[in-house]
């Protein structure tokens, strides 16, 4: 299964997730979209590290481990990105990054 | 074209456009729907890396943890974006406006669209082999059950403390305090109390303070 | 495979007490009751958490050994890792002290806040001692996502909720990035164990193989994400807002600890893993020294926000611990470990001065500091120690570490950087000093005097003295220390 | 010789300990930390004293060394000793502290700290001139900048914010540029200390020639300033004008000999064939300094401006006969002559830091004298002071003719021989040189005319004359420009040896 | 001989004490001085017998300063012209104390005063015994710090302070050019003292064209020191001007000491000199001019000191003429005489002023009548300066026409019997208009007295050597003049001419008939003269332009250049430096406007950075070929 397609294939996929999460994380001003963008960029490096697992590095799984400590930690993240985007919605009542900045220069 | 390619092409096209609309969609709920999307495309393609522990988890993880964290936060901030979609424009137009406004338009996608080439080029020259090198591991479950808590075990507990850290960052953050909640705050420390003074500061020094 | 060994787990000592007195603190205060009412100061939980931050400092082992890599090849035991360790530890004490008063007067919950705060040191402890990218990884993100919460502690303040936010959509991107180019690092090299990943960037290097366009873009993506935390230009926008908006305690913190454990584990992993592709990430790091320490000197000059002025300032000394990086000389390691060694005295003892006078609600704006020679003697005096310091003035651990960076590029055969750095510190004086001016010269005629006595509660006057006297120490008899930071290098695994 | 006590460690911990110990007097006990700080700064006149009577001018060499490890890791080592070069700049040092001590006694405002950092600034500049090893010479030279900053700007004039700013950036941007010169120094030479001698020794011929050239600019610069060397000087006229007298007389007569003292000891020495090269630019930033200097001071209607650039041009004279003594090998002159002249503008150039120190200080003090009494410096508002207090206004006309190197003072025979040294080597330089004379005498005159001459001015009458404090404070100065300008040989003698030896190694003997 | 070096000593301890106890001594601190200078006239009258005595001279010097193997010392020599000099110096100065004792009475600043004129004094006595450069340079200066400050005594008013700073100013020029000499001569032999550097002249004598540029060289530049010091033009205006300062001062400065310094210094080093016809032939022609123009001048001042003051600019223009075209010896008497007979002169002037308290001759007249022993001395000085058979002038001056006419330009002989005549002319003028006629103010006539003893008998003193100095010199010295007065064997013995000395007398005798016919018994009406000769009157009247030129280009020079370079020092320099400080404010505040509180612009400035810095380690490593 799979083996047919080259790794390439998957890194230039994994590129292209991680460069439309960034893209995404540049133009959207919604806090919480930013974070899905940021969920996005993680997955790439998650498809990157199991391709690569599986066709550089076979016989283990440490790439597959990396990975999972991955999800785990952006799980986390999520958890703590959500914490702040609703304190600051409390206060604000809205998530537009371009409407925060007490603080500048 | 086998099987296994079409399958690629699918789950590829599957994620690439749910990653495509989190970031164009109109409506938020719509971007967290297609985000949905792409976790499941994702698991697809670990499947097809024969990897089903991982995308077992992938899945357990992100939809449903990560994903229901952010509906759940679509759901308390209510942001204008979920008030209704706005008065739709052609995607030739959208697109137009977009790339002629430089801070959200065409420099994110020069800088964005540099960043893939430069990647690109480098995986072209990086002689990547097309078949794996070997067989993969049978017992993936096991294997990374057995690893991560005898190698991996002291990684795991990091990230359980950091799950830990992330658990108490988030209620400290968004606990409402008991004096809050209460209206008044305690009287003996009025006088010193930092509540007033700051902010009165805060907001003198919003001027001159860039 | 390689076997885990529970006697191994003395080494990580420190960091099993830092986490059980996290739990603790956070169980001792939930359990402590509602009795959140008036003049409730839970200053003894501020004490705990120092108490156990002093406990893992004794648990620190120096003596360790072979240096190698333990508990299953993730963890290095060797004298960097104890160095380091001892240094955040000394750092996360200092600033649980000045934090007690500051966290009762903002009305911060204590529990959390101490909880996160030794959480984040283990996190560092960890990065610092890191044998594998995947320790090196959770250790950052622990260190992380327990700053970002440190920043927005005090939610009822607008500033501190922008920082918490800015910092965390910053960092976890950043974080993507440094991920991205570890996943491409593994690519190349098919393992993340720093030492496995020195042989095989050696034979990458040496065999010229295709693998080593990956390596090069991998390393690049991971400075850029190590340089994230370390505050370097063109990755440090995010820094004066976050460390401006933070609770000064934290911003300090911040400063040092999470900046300290960058660098360690920029030496950790460019020296250990990348030492034969030294041309891929010197000359990058000199680059983004040059460009952060200038950067970062010019944009604070005319800063009247003390917070924020001295975050531009903590942006300058990253740039100048870059410089003894990028020298990639023998000397640069030692460099390094004195420069963090010193800046955290120096910095932390800065930031107890402006802690002490936020206390009471100053000390945030430059003009709260007019007067303050004559206001408090002591207090003004202690903090020209310390921005001498800053600057890098001899007889100040400044000086000595600015010393090292520039024995670091000259040992090197870089003549020119160094003479950067020094225009660079001259510069700095321009902000500096305002603070002096501010303090000393600046006629009251000008800027009114407050004549209120400033309180300085015991645990910051404990932080300025020790400070203060190691500011001093670290330069009059330099020796012992630097001594220790050489020793310390000497033995990190890999070497 | 007698070792037997650390006189030079005794030097420098006396007035420290003065500065300690005032640290921890009550801050209203005024007159108790003036009498404090001004024993603690009178004690080295007599351990200067005991050094000098035990200084053997035979000797080249530094001679009651005293030398410790400090941070063996680095070598830097805790390394005293004295020259004749050094000992005539300590003794300056010695005179001219508790001169500005005793000086510093009408100063009513934060007097503690004041006291402190005049003690210190104090230790910092007799540590530069005895310290032999480049670290600890570093601590020292930076040492002064810190207090000097301060008492510059709290203890100042109207503008003292920006001027001691200037003055401290100014100055450290030179003063951090030595650090790398000296690192880079250490490193080429592959020496294992930081002994200045040693790695004078050794820099000729350890580094490499593309390298000679940015390392002797790295190790001029920071000295360079300090002089203040023509064009980087303008801090020096903003610093004084803000500086209360004695912060002044202290700058003028002992701080800027830093700067020509460095290079004396360490830049030159250490890199000679580059001096040599450069000795015609050097040549012409010194004669631009004097012409320059003396023209602008005659352009100030301030008479503490005017003063402040006379530095700019007396300093120059020091600059030129060093470029000389540099160039001398160089400039195709029999070997006898050569050697003379060399010998003589480096003799004369130490001779002409003394001169100036005294003649400077003395010219600071009157300034003060009497912008104690009328609050003015503008020479619009002073005048008939010969009238109204003519004891000072003699003082002034001592001074303005010492000033202007008349014969019998100590500025002649430094001008004297140092141009007298130079003529063989840079003649041009010499005769432009000539123009700066004449714009001494004028400026000078200029001054003491407009101060002192012309009938009593009506707001001014009843000043009160010379203090018996005042009078202490001149009288030392004056019997010191006396004493040098009729027997020069009491600090000549004491510099042949080290001259020598310093004139051989330029020559590269 | 051998206690020569305290002759200058006296003085310079009457100076010392003085400046300590003068205050408490009041007007008794004169005496001081006089005592002072009363032993050192004594002492120097014993020397000058030793001296006639054993005409091979003493020198003694002892170590002064040593600067590696260069030494100074500290020395001394005495030889026949120094022997001579210091009686001349001594008698004078002392004659000159003593008359100020009277003119000086009751002014404020007495003892100060006696302090100056005292140190003076001693400084020219030490110039005269000097042996080496420094102690040379040191005794000038002191000289020049005095004349300041004596010129300056009346400080109060703007011109004297003016005077006084034109003294100095214009002889600093010269000083510091005979400095430049003196080091150039340094760097030729590599010693400052006067025997070594004959020695070495001697030694290298004919050395070439090199050799002569050098002396070339070094002789022109010293002869700067000369003309700053004895007023040669240009630089000859501050003298006049110098009148500001009380009269006995200029009579020191004037007739012994500081104008007599410049003079002698082209004599101590004339073997430089000697070497170079060129410099010789530029200090005879710039001596001619100096003569013939400041005699020019005398004739239309009114100031009578004024007209002194040109006379003696005119006179030293004389001597140093006669130094120019060998004649040494000629010189050296002149000096000597001149030294008599001018200080006579001033006395006499001041003896006048301080009768009639006004210095414009126009005021004066008739007062012959009222002051007999002032206007009988004041004549036989004015018959010496010009130049009549007896009286000591005529001797030698008639020696420098002599010198004059056997040198090698004959022209320059001419140009001093004209001076000679234009000097009779106006000293009768002076004379005339001073003493005889009808008084023209008649208020200051009836007020004016003789004064005390202590202003008579200085003159009477003074009037005795301006007669008789210069037939018994002879007889003094125990030789003639230029035997006596010998340098090395190059300057022969001139011997007298008839022609020579029936010119000189001629144009003398000419000149002051021609002063009575145009005052005396006014033939001719001045007024005529001046509508006649209106362009030349002009010009004199304005001194040649030199005193505008001076005012122009010096003064003004310098108060132009002070003002550029301190207007550039703080425009240009101070600007750059502000200017470096606000650029780099300016660029940190462009630099702030980066951090513009959007997440976005830190996002996008993070992802650039990142592409930058992987283009960057690609190109290091060549990864982009």
């Amino acid at each position: 299964m799979g083996a047919g397609i080259p790794l390439a294939y998957y890194l230039v996929l994994g590129t292209l997730l991680f460069c439309i999460g960034l893209w995404g994380a540049l133009t959207r001003t919604n806090a919480i979209r930013i974070l899905m963008c940021i969920e996005l960029v993680l997955n790439a490096v998650n498809l990157n590290l199991v391709a690569l697992n599986r066709y550089l590095d076979p016989g283990s799984v440490e790439g597959q481990i990396f990975g999972l400590f991955i999800i785990a930690i952006a799980a986390a993240e999520a958890a703590i990105g959500i914490g702040i985007v609703l304190m600051v919605v409390r206060r604000r009542g809205e998530v537009d990054i371009n409407k925060i900045r007490l603080m500048r220069g | 074209m086998t099987g296994a390619a079409i399958a690629f092409a699918i789950l590829a096209g599957i994620v690439l456009l749910g990653a495509w609309r989190v970031v164009t969609s109109e409506q938020i709920t719509h971007s967290a729907l297609f985000l949905g999307l792409t976790f499941v495309g994702m698991a697809g393609l670990f499947i097809l890396l024969q990897a089903p522990t991982f995308a077992l988890l992938h899945v357990l993880v992100y939809v449903g943890a990560v994903l229901t964290v952010v509906v759940f936060a679509i759901m308390l901030s209510d942001p204008e974006e979920l008030r209704g979609p706005r008065p739709d424009q052609p995607l030739g137009e959208r697109l137009r406006r977009r790339l002629l406004s430089p801070y959200y338009g065409w420099i994110p996608v020069v800088v964005t669209g540099a960043l893939a080439v430069v990647i690109l080029v480098m995986l072209a020259r990086a002689g990547l082999p097309a078949v794996p090198q070997g067989e993969p591991v049978t017992d993936d479950l096991g294997v990374i059950g057995r690893e991560m808590f005898t190698r991996y075990s002291v990684p795991f507990e990091i990230a359980s403390a950091a799950l830990l850290a992330a658990l108490i960052g988030a209620i400290g953050l968004t606990r409402r305090d008991v004096r809050e909640a209460d209206g008044r705050r305690p009287a003996s420390r009025a006088a010193s109390e930092p509540g007033h003074q700051p902010q009165a500061r805060v907001a003198a020094g919003e001027e001159v303070d860039r | 495979m390689p076997v885990l060994r529970a006697d191994e787990l003395v080494f990580i000592l420190p960091e099993i007490i830092l986490a059980a007195t996290a739990l603790l603190v956070l169980l001792a205060d939930a359990f402590a009751g509602e009795e959140r009412g008036a003049g409730a100061r839970r200053d003894w939980i501020g004490y705990l958490a120092a108490a156990g931050v002093v406990a893992a400092m004794v648990a620190v082992r120096r003596d360790a050994g072979d240096p190698g890599a333990i508990l299953g090849g993730m963890v290095a035991r060797d004298g960097f890792t104890a160095f380091f360790k001892a240094v955040f530890l000394i750092a996360t004490a200092l600033v649980a002290l000045i934090s007690i008063d500051y966290v009762a007067r903002r009305g911060i919950a204590a529990g959390e806040y101490f909880s996160l705060l030794l959480l984040a040191t283990t996190g560092a402890l960890f990065m610092a001692g890191a044998a594998n990218l995947l320790t090196f990884y959770v250790g950052l993100e622990l260190l992380s996502l327990s700053s970002y919460a440190l920043a927005g502690l005090m939610r009822e303040d607008p500033r501190s909720q922008e920082a918490s936010l800015k910092y965390f959509l910053n960092g976890a991107l950043s974080s993507g990035i440094l991920l991205f180019g570890i996943s491409l690092l593994y690519g190349a090299t098919g393992t993340f164990d720093l030492m496995e990943l020195a042989q095989q960037v050696q034979q990458v290097a040496g065999a010229g193989a295709g693998q080593w366009s990956l390596l090069v873009l991998g390393a690049a993506f991971l400075i850029a994400g190590l340089g994230f935390k370390a505050g370097a230009v063109p990755f440090h926008l995010w820094l004066p807002d976050a460390y401006q908006g933070a609770p000064t305690p934290i911003t300090a913190y911040l400063a040092v600890a999470s900046e300290g454990a960058a660098f360690a584990a920029i030496v950790r992993v460019f020296f250990t893993a990348f030492e034969d592709a030294a041309p891929v990430w010197q000359t990058a790091f000199l680059t983004l020294a040059v460009l952060t320490m200038t950067v970062a000197n010019v944009a604070a000059l005319r800063q009247v926000n003390v917070k924020r002025l001295l975050a531009y300032s903590s942006i300058a000394h990253a740039g100048y611990i870059l410089a003894a990086v990028g020298a990639g000389s023998e000397l640069s390691r030692p460099a390094v470990l004195y420069y963090v060694m010193a800046y955290v005295f120096m910095n932390i003892g800065a930031f107890a001065v402006v802690t002490a006078l936020q206390a009471q609600g100053e000390g945030e704006q430059l003009r709260d500091f007019a007067g303050l020679g004559r206001r408090e003697p002591a207090l003004a005096a202690l903090l020209v120690v310390f921005l001498v310091s800053l600057i890098g003035l001899p007889l100040t651990a400044g000086f000595m570490a600015k010393f090292m960076v520039f024995r670091a590029l000259i040992a090197a055969g870089n003549y020119w950087l160094p003479v950067i750095i020094a225009l660079n510190s001259a510069i700095s004086v321009g902000y500096y000093y305002n603070l002096v001016r501010y303090m000393y010269v600046v006629p009251a005629e000008k800027e009114p005097v407050p004549d209120t006595p400033v309180q300085v509660p015991a645990p910051v006057w404990t932080v300025l003295a020790v400070c203060a006297f190691f500011t001093l120490v670290l330069a009059a008899w330099p020796d012992v220390f630097l001594r220790w930071t050489s020793v310390s290098t000497m033995v990190m695994a890999g070497f | 010789m007698s070792a037997s006590l650390p006189y030079l460690s005794l030097i420098l911990g006396v007035p420290a300990l003065g500065a300690l110990i005032t640290l921890l007097l009550p801050a209203g006990s005024k007159q108790a930390i003036r009498t404090l700080g001004t024993v603690a700064l009178a004690v080295p006149v007599l351990l200067v004293a005991a050094v000098w009577a035990g200084y053997d001018p035979a000797v080249s060499g530094p001679q009651f060394v005293e030398r410790y490890d400090w941070i063996p890791s680095l070598g830097a080592q805790y390394y005293l000793g004295v020259d004749g070069i050094s000992l005539a700049l300590v003794a300056l040092t010695a005179l001219v502290a508790p001169l500005a001590a005793l000086a510093s006694w009408n100063i009513e405002h934060r007097v503690k700290e004041y006291w402190v950092l005049l003690q210190f600034l104090i230790v910092g500049i007799f540590g530069v001139f005895l310290a032999l090893d480049y670290l600890l010479f570093y601590v020292f030279f930076e040492l002064s900048l810190i207090p000097m900053y301060f008492l510059i700007g709290i203890w100042g004039g109207p503008r003292r914010d920006y001027a001691a700013m200037k003055f401290f950036i100014y100055t450290l941007v030179g003063s951090i540029v030595l650090i790398v010169g000296i690192l880079a120094l250490y490193f080429l030479t592959g020496a294992s200390s930081f002994d200045m001698i040693e790695l004078a020794q050794r820099a000729p011929a350890a580094v490499p020639e593309a390298l000679k050239l940015p390392l002797f600019v790295l190790l001029l610069a920071g000295f360079a300033i300090k002089t203040p060397m023509w064009p980087v000087h303008t801090w020096l006229p903003d610093a004084h004008v803000e500086a209360p007298t004695p912060i002044s007389v202290i700058l003028a007569a002992l701080l800027l000999k830093m700067g020509t003292y460095g290079m004396m000891r360490i830049t030159w020495p250490t890199l000679p064939d580059v001096a040599r090269e450069l000795s015609g630019v050097l040549a012409a930033f010194g004669v631009i300094a004097i012409i320059y200097g003396a023209f602008s001071a005659l352009g100030q209607r301030d008479f503490k401006r005017l003063v402040a650039y006379s530095s700019v041009s007396q300093m120059g004279f020091v600059v030129l006969a060093l470029a000389a003594a540099a160039g001398a090998q160089a400039a195709g002159l029999e070997p006898a002559i050569a050697a003379s002249a060399a010998q003589a503008a480096s003799s004369a150039a130490v001779f002409m830091m003394v001169a100036h120190g005294l003649a400077s200080a003395l010219l600071f003090l009157l300034v003060g004298f009497w912008y104690d009494r009328t609050h003015t410096r503008d020479f619009d508002k002073l005048g008939g002071m010969f009238r109204t207090t003519p004891v000072g206004a003699t003082f002034l006309a001592i001074a303005a003719f010492a000033n202007l190197g008349l014969p019998g003072f100590s500025t002649f025979i430094g001008e004297f021989f140092s141009l007298m040294g130079t003529l063989p080597v840079f003649p041009v330089a010499v005769y432009a040189a000539l123009v700066g004379l004449v714009g001494a005498a004028m400026y000078n005159l200029t001054m003491l005319q407009r101060v002192a001459m012309g009938g009593p001015r009506e707001e001014y009458a009843g000043l009160p004359d010379v203090t018996g404090r005042e009078l202490v404070t001149f009288v030392p100065l004056v019997a010191g420009m006396l004493l040098l300008g009729w027997f020069p040989g009491v600090v000549m003698d004491i510099l042949n040896a080290p001259v020598t030896q310093f004139v051989a190694k330029l020559g590269g003997m | 001989m051998e206690s020569a070096w305290l002759i200058p000593v006296f003085p310079l301890i009457a100076f010392v004490l003085t400046v300590f106890f003068g205050r408490r001594l009041g007007e008794r601190a004169g005496w001081i001085g006089v005592a002072g200078m009363l032993a050192a006239t004594v002492l120097a009258a014993s020397v000058f017998r030793d001296a006639v005595a054993s005409p091979e001279g003493y020198a003694a010097s002892y170590p002064w300063l040593r600067i590696g193997d260069f030494e100074v010392r500290a020395g001394f020599r005495v030889d026949n012209l120094e022997a001579a000099l210091l009686l001349m110096v001594s008698f004078v100065s002392l004659m000159v104390h003593v008359f100020s004792l009277g003119y000086m009475h009751g002014d404020a600043r007495y003892n100060r005063y006696f302090s100056l004129i005292s140190l003076f004094t001693g400084a020219m006595l030490g110039l005269v015994i000097s042996d080496n450069a420094v102690f040379w340079l040191l005794w000038w200066e002191i000289m020049g710090a005095c004349s300041y400050l004596l010129i300056g005594h009346w400080f109060e008013e703007r011109p004297n302070q003016a005077a006084a700073y034109k003294a100095f100013i214009t002889t600093r020029i010269g000083d510091v050019l005979m400095m430049a000499g003196f080091w150039y001569m340094f760097k030729l032999t590599g010693s400052l003292r006067f025997d070594d550097w004959q020695a070495w002249v001697e030694h290298s004598a004919g050395g070439g064209v090199d050799f002569t540029r050098a002396m070339t060289v070094a002789a022109l530049l010293i002869f700067g020191g000369a003309v700053g010091k004895s007023a040669q033009a240009p630089l000859h205006v501050w003298l006049p001007d110098a009148m500001a300062g009380p009269t006995p001062v200029s009579a020191l400065i004037h007739a012994a000491t500081m104008v007599a310094a410049g003079v002698f210094l082209i004599a101590r080093t004339y073997f430089i000199f000697a070497q170079s016809a060129t410099a010789l032939a530029v200090v005879a022609f710039l001596g001619a001019f100096t003569a013939f123009l400041a005699a020019t001048i005398a004739i239309v001042q009114s100031d009578i000191k004024k007209v002194l003051a040109y006379s003696t600019v005119s006179q030293l223009g004389y001597m140093v003429m006669a130094l120019g075209v060998g004649g040494y010896a000629a010189a050296m008497f002149h000096l000597w005489t001149h030294g008599f007979f001018k200080a006579l002169l001033f006395l006499g002037s001041g003896a006048v002023i301080h009768a009639v308290h006004t210095q414009n001759i126009h005021e004066m007249g008739g007062l012959a009548r009222k002051l007999k022993v002032t206007a009988l001395t004041f004549a036989v000085g004015m018959l010496a300066l010009s130049g009549i058979w007896p009286f000591s002038g005529f001797y030698s001056k008639d020696e420098i026409l002599l010198a004059a006419y056997d040198s090698s330009y004959p022209v320059l002989f001419w140009v001093g019997a004209v001076t000679a005549g234009l000097t009779a002319f106006y000293m009768t003028r002076a004379l005339i208009l001073t003493f005889f006629g009808q008084p023209r103010d008649l208020h200051r006539y009836e007020h004016a007295h003789e004064g005390g003893p202590e202003l008579t008998w200085p003159l009477i003193l003074l009037a005795i050597p301006a007669l008789t100095a210069g037939f018994l010199a002879p007889k003094l010295f125990g030789a003639p003049v230029h035997e006596f007065i010998t340098f090395g064997e190059h300057v022969a013995a001139h011997e007298p001419e008839s022609v020579v000395v029936l010119t000189g007398t001629l144009f003398s005798v000419g000149g002051i008939l021609a002063g009575i016919v145009v005052y005396g018994l006014r033939w001719i009406s001045t007024a005529t003269l001046r509508a006649a000769l209106e362009t030349p009157y002009y010009v004199l009247r304005e001194k040649w332009f030199f005193d505008w030129a001076y005012e122009r280009f010096v003064l003004g020079g310098s108060a132009l250049l002070a003002r550029l370079v301190a207007g550039f020092d703080r425009a240009v320099v101070d600007g750059l430096v502000n200017g470096v400080a606000r650029l780099t404010v300016w660029v940190g505040d462009v630099t702030r406007r980066w951090s513009t509180g959007l997440v976005h612009t830190y996002m996008l400035t993070l992802f650039a950075g990142v592409v930058a810095l992987a283009l960057l380690i690609l190109q290091v490593t060549g990864g982009l070929r």
